[in-house]
């Protein structure tokens, strides 16, 4: 018997739970205006998120997936990420969608049941979120390879959680990526559970990470709730990548604080005392203190900036509720670059109400 | 006799199935401890334990494939599909395998499976949780495919479908989980498959159609009555096979049909049916057969939804329009 | 002008279309070095390189998502599956995301891609290798369906299916791979899409058929001439969107119509052909719409494939069938 | 950074390519009379193959997908597996599938194109050939999940080649087996191509054993020319299978000699010289070599089995070419237990020779 291969993953973090530093900070990220910048960014996604359910809870919202606690993932992604960049998100990155430039009241408007919260001012190119559980994961692969065709130095981040490390398309995408040597990065938000089905029942992989393994290159873990670990890794995994030398996944350790959506009820399957844990292991908590206790934020700072949240919010939500209703004819218009001669008729009924279906 | 919605009919089926044979089995994602993003599994794993309910990892290939796995090994499994827009990936399955198993082998093997899913809009729910590709699956030979209109179908076929020695695709319209109650025996009575049935008879016109349509059907037979029109409301209830005979009988007696599916029109359900009354019940019509379906394009997101689904006021329009002089 | 068979004319389409457009990629299993197993790529790789042409994993659901990918990034990607049967993993990538991509994002991201797989029978080919059921992926709107029934078809159909700005499923009948060869002058030229032809007028019949079954029903239509029943044969190339005018004209001058295709009648396409007949085209129906297809079983392995599948007689009979007094 | 997990892949061998013996042999194995039954059966599955062949050249078998140099695989699989087992098989496991005790006849049957081929007298419940790739494996983990509730020590063993590995309803079924603990062994008959795809461009795993840690199980890989080593480590896995251990994959590393199928012209994609080279690897020579060299085998045993063999193999096709061919109406006696009302009109047409479709 002989050894013909060997396999490591690591785990990165750089503060803990109370905000104290475990070990020396990557150079570009000991940087207290880059930290600040990134709190706002969390605290700027959390806003917008309790906006958001509560929007849902008064019915001008439809069903929605909160990011509660999650944030660091999204914010530290965003802050690796290029504007050039591509990203394919799945359904509860909102911080992330924020953190690349698109509006809040895209946002809203999508989770309201409206297709032109997709057609993004900005970036023009990521993806729409993706209602498939890793449905997108091989389009990420067509997109960097589109990237490595062209000899541009950008890549394709495909985030998507735990419960779609389980699937054949995510597998089939990583695998194609890896012998292909593709400019993409994948990113598990592993929030412990997919609906009610906890990370232990989804995988008897010990991390996720090691999913890497099976296609052929490199998987990190990194402590999710880390803003400044997941910034970095994924920075190196991207820059990796931007260097043509091939994918990277990195799995985010996190927690999904609220329900699986706004018609979940997460209490059916978990514990209070679970959560509660959770609560003390947050993203926002530990960075407000380790920035808190090297003077660059504080009680002041904070307030100001979650009242400018919260009018950015508001006024987001004005301008989403304000939005005149799509005309009836507009479910033909987007079907297909020119209407077929055989669907004139019907894009003409739904003009009329439904009036002739002939 | 208590009163139950087609949801509770579904969960009082399945624990009926699962006490009366300890071969059926429950599996798929969140189906245990959550009993089901619906609740239509609530209870089971409480009742029935771990070995017989199985929260299955999130792939849905997987999911039906494992269920034919148990099934050639002679369990029972009932499968779940949280919603149909994410059976895709099942679709290999169930038509390469769980369809072709016991021809593949001259009945050596055979795949008494029934994969469930919620079908159907009207619901604002988000994308892809609100198509209906049943014709799709009808297509396909070897499946059976079920779509109950009522809380006591639901109950009945589900029952007949876990018992049938085949594969059955059972699609549960969500739009009226909930909307009304019957009241039902939990008696263990199953429904036949391979039967439609005539829910409302009429003389002047035949409304065809499955599942939450059968509400808006009936709805607007009785609006027609008002105008003094019987409208016939037929309940096709499988799909495949169809009951081809129970449809044309009602043709020879009204000479008019209206075909009612949500599914887009083009290459719909809703085809076949036409087709089979184009061919073997032509001399009967006395009206073009009329078809009222979703339309060619893509469902849209909840707030253009009401444009797409087919309602009331459109039935109407088209069976008057079958009834007006050519 | 030289002649080829269909195969040949992929070949040349494929071959011209990446010369004429730097964006066109081909993508699939052993379409590079092999040439693909029936040589539809054949000299691709060697002419454009590895830049262009990708020989991927076995791995049919990347396969068509990577092609998404690709052609949101406004390449042109051509992916081949290697035969319809193992189509089937790839479906949930073409139903919830190529067909939708342009309308999800109101038109932000669009998806030029072509998806070609050979389909269908009577070439002796082991399981999975002869089905066709092209009518599963006509129901998904946003998609188009393209069947050529003859070499110049096929050259300029998949022209055209390349140049599309949308999502193109392409289907090659491969049992006339080889069977026939027409000049073609390989000029670039495409052939319409959305539109069904004449190829044969007629007054006394309509058949009405795709791919591999219109050299049946050319052949049927000759030996009915014989009898002196002259029938219009139609081909309906594109079936989503489906050129309804071109055949209600044609039931219009005949009154009769036979449809023809090899998938299972039950919900096939010429169900929806029959259904639109029946609807819009019933006034001039002078007998029942009669559909030749294959039965509603699984599809036999070669020994018994020659049953299955339509043949010149069945077509002549229903033909005749439909001519003889009621 | 610190480390959270670590993996390795382990290679066996016993025999060289010259049948040199390079470690001791593992004890159950170390007995020339086994070893003798496993050298005939390689003979035999050779011998089945190449008559196949010549079937299919002279228009007497339909396209035929040949084991030429694979027979180690299924000769030390078939040696690993009880009786009471279920087998899913890809379609080039011939050698394992006589192993099993399948007829030839019924292989000929298959291959010639008749369903009734796959209706084995023994054993009833091993799975036909999956002609789709990989479709099959999440069939082992169904009927592993079987033996597993009903508390039989059985293990399903799901066969596939190199090529499937990039498949994801390979992986789903590995991650669910290995999730749920299941009596499943999955095999790869690693022959190093997939048609004309060679194994680097499969994937970009160094070895194709380690796509079971994504699965969180332990893979292995083998010299799969050595039928000693794939018997006893596929036995090792099947050992830990059945004793509620869960599942393993064995990678056996061997070559494809022969074209994929009788339609395909291998010459085409790669060279003679390496298909020179495994032939020197192939697993015959070396077993035979190994045993002559102790006395347990030599050229009148081998004539005299290859007789034997020949004679078995011109009954087998003696009976398929006189089975009377089925009855048309037996296109519809087998797709449901019993025929549907609605279908039994189009069993009459078809039984009528399809003179009325009506
Ligand atoms: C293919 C598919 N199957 C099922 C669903 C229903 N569903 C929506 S979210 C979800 C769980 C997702 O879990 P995970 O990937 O961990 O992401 P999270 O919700 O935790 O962010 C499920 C099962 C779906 N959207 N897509
Ligand atoms: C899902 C699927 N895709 C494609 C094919 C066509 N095909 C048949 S065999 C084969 C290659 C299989 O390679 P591998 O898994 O290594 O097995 P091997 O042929 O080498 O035994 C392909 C692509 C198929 N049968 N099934
Ligand atoms: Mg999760
Ligand atoms: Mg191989």
């Amino acid at each position: 018997m002989s050894l013909v291969a060997e396999f490591t993953v690591d785990h990165t973090a750089y503060l803990d739970a109370e905000g104290k530093q475990v070990q020396p900070l990557p150079a570009a990220l000991d940087d207290q205006g880059v930290l600040v910048e990134l709190l706002k960014q969390m605290l700027l996604a959390r806003c917008f998120d309790t906006k958001a359910i509560e929007l849902q809870r008064t019915g001008q919202l439809g069903t929605y997936a909160s990011c509660l606690g999650q944030e660091a993932v999204g914010v530290g992604v965003g802050h690796a990420m290029r504007t050039e960049d591509v990203l394919l998100p799945a359904f509860r990155e909102h911080a992330l969608q924020l953190a690349r430039g698109v509006h809040m009241t895209e946002l809203f408007l999508y989770w309201g049941g409206d297709e032109r919260g997709s057609d993004f001012a900005v970036p023009r190119q990521d993806f729409p979120v993706s209602i498939t559980v890793g449905g997108h994961a091989p389009h990420a692969a067509g997109v960097a390879l589109a990237f490595k065709l062209r000899g541009e130095p950008r890549v394709a981040v495909c985030m998507f959680g735990d419960g779609a490390t389980s699937k054949g398309d995510v597998y089939e995408a990583m695998n194609l990526a890896g012998v292909w040597q593709l400019p993409v990065v994948f990113v598990v938000s592993n929030n412990q559970w997919a609906i009610s089905t906890p990370r232990a029942e989804q995988s008897a992989a010990a991390t996720l990470a090691q999913k890497a393994i099976a296609a052929g290159f490199r998987g990190e873990q990194v402590d999710g709730n880390d803003v400044i670990a997941v910034a970095h890794v994924v920075g190196e995994a991207m820059a990796h990548a931007r260097n043509g030398k091939g994918p990277r996944l990195v799995e985010c350790l996190t927690y999904r604080l609220g329900d699986h959506t706004t018609v979940d009820d997460a209490a059916r399957y978990r514990s209070d005392e679970e959560v509660s844990r959770a609560w003390h292991e947050e993203p926002l908590r530990r960075l407000r203190s380790f920035l808190t206790g090297s003077g660059a934020w504080g009680q002041e700072t904070e307030d100001d900036w979650l009242q400018r949240c919260s009018d950015e919010v508001n006024q987001a939500v004005d301008d989403y509720l304000n939005l005149p209703a799509r005309a009836p004819e507009t479910l033909f218009d987007c079907l297909f670059e020119t209407l077929p001669e055989g669907l004139v008729a019907q894009q003409q009924v739904v003009m009329t109400g439904g009036a002739d279906d002939g | 006799m208590a009163e139950h919605n087609l949801l509770e009919a579904v969960n009082l089926a399945l624990k009926r199935a699962m006490a009366e044979d300890p071969r059926v089995l429950v599996l798929g994602e969140d189906v245990g401890v959550d009993g089901g993003v619906f609740r239509a599994t609530d209870g089971l794993l409480q009742a029935y334990g771990g070995n017989r309910v199985f929260d299955t990892p999130l792939a849905e290939t997987v999911i039906a494939g494992v269920a034919i796995g148990l099934a050639a090994q002679a369990f029972r499994p009932v499968a779940e599909i949280q919603f149909m827009g994410f059976i895709y990936p099942a679709i290999d399955q169930l038509v390469n395998h769980a369809s072709r198993l016991r021809n593949r082998t001259r009945g050596r093997l055979s795949c008494p499976m029934v994969l469930r899913a919620p079908y159907g809009g009207g619901i604002h729910a988000p994308e892809h949780h609100s198509e209906s590709t049943e014709a799709m699956l009808a297509h396909v030979p070897g499946l059976r495919v079920v779509i109950p209109s009522s809380p006591r179908r639901a109950y009945g076929l589900l029952l007949a479908a876990i018992r049938d020695p085949d594969p059955v695709v059972f699609l549960e319209p969500k739009r009226i989980y909930r909307t009304f109650k019957e009241t039902l025996a939990d008696d263990g009575e199953a429904w036949p498959l391979d039967q439609a049935e005539i829910l409302r008879p009429g003389s002047d016109v035949t409304l065809i159609g499955w599942g939450a349509m059968i509400r808006e059907c009936l709805t607007a037979a009785e609006q027609l009555a008002a105008d003094g029109i019987e409208a016939e409301v037929v309940d096709v209830a499988t799909l495949a096979p169809l009951d081809t005979e129970t449809i044309l009988e009602s043709v020879q007696r009204t000479g008019r049909v209206v075909i009612v599916h949500e599914a887009a029109g083009n290459a719909g359900y809703g085809a076949e049916i036409a087709a089979r009354i184009a061919d073997q019940g032509l001399y009967d019509l006395e009206a073009p057969v009329r078809r009222v379906t979703g339309y060619d394009t893509v469902m849209p997101l909840p707030r253009l939804e009401h444009l797409y689904m087919p309602n009331v006021t459109r039935i109407i329009d088209a069976a008057q329009d079958c009834l007006a002089p050519a």
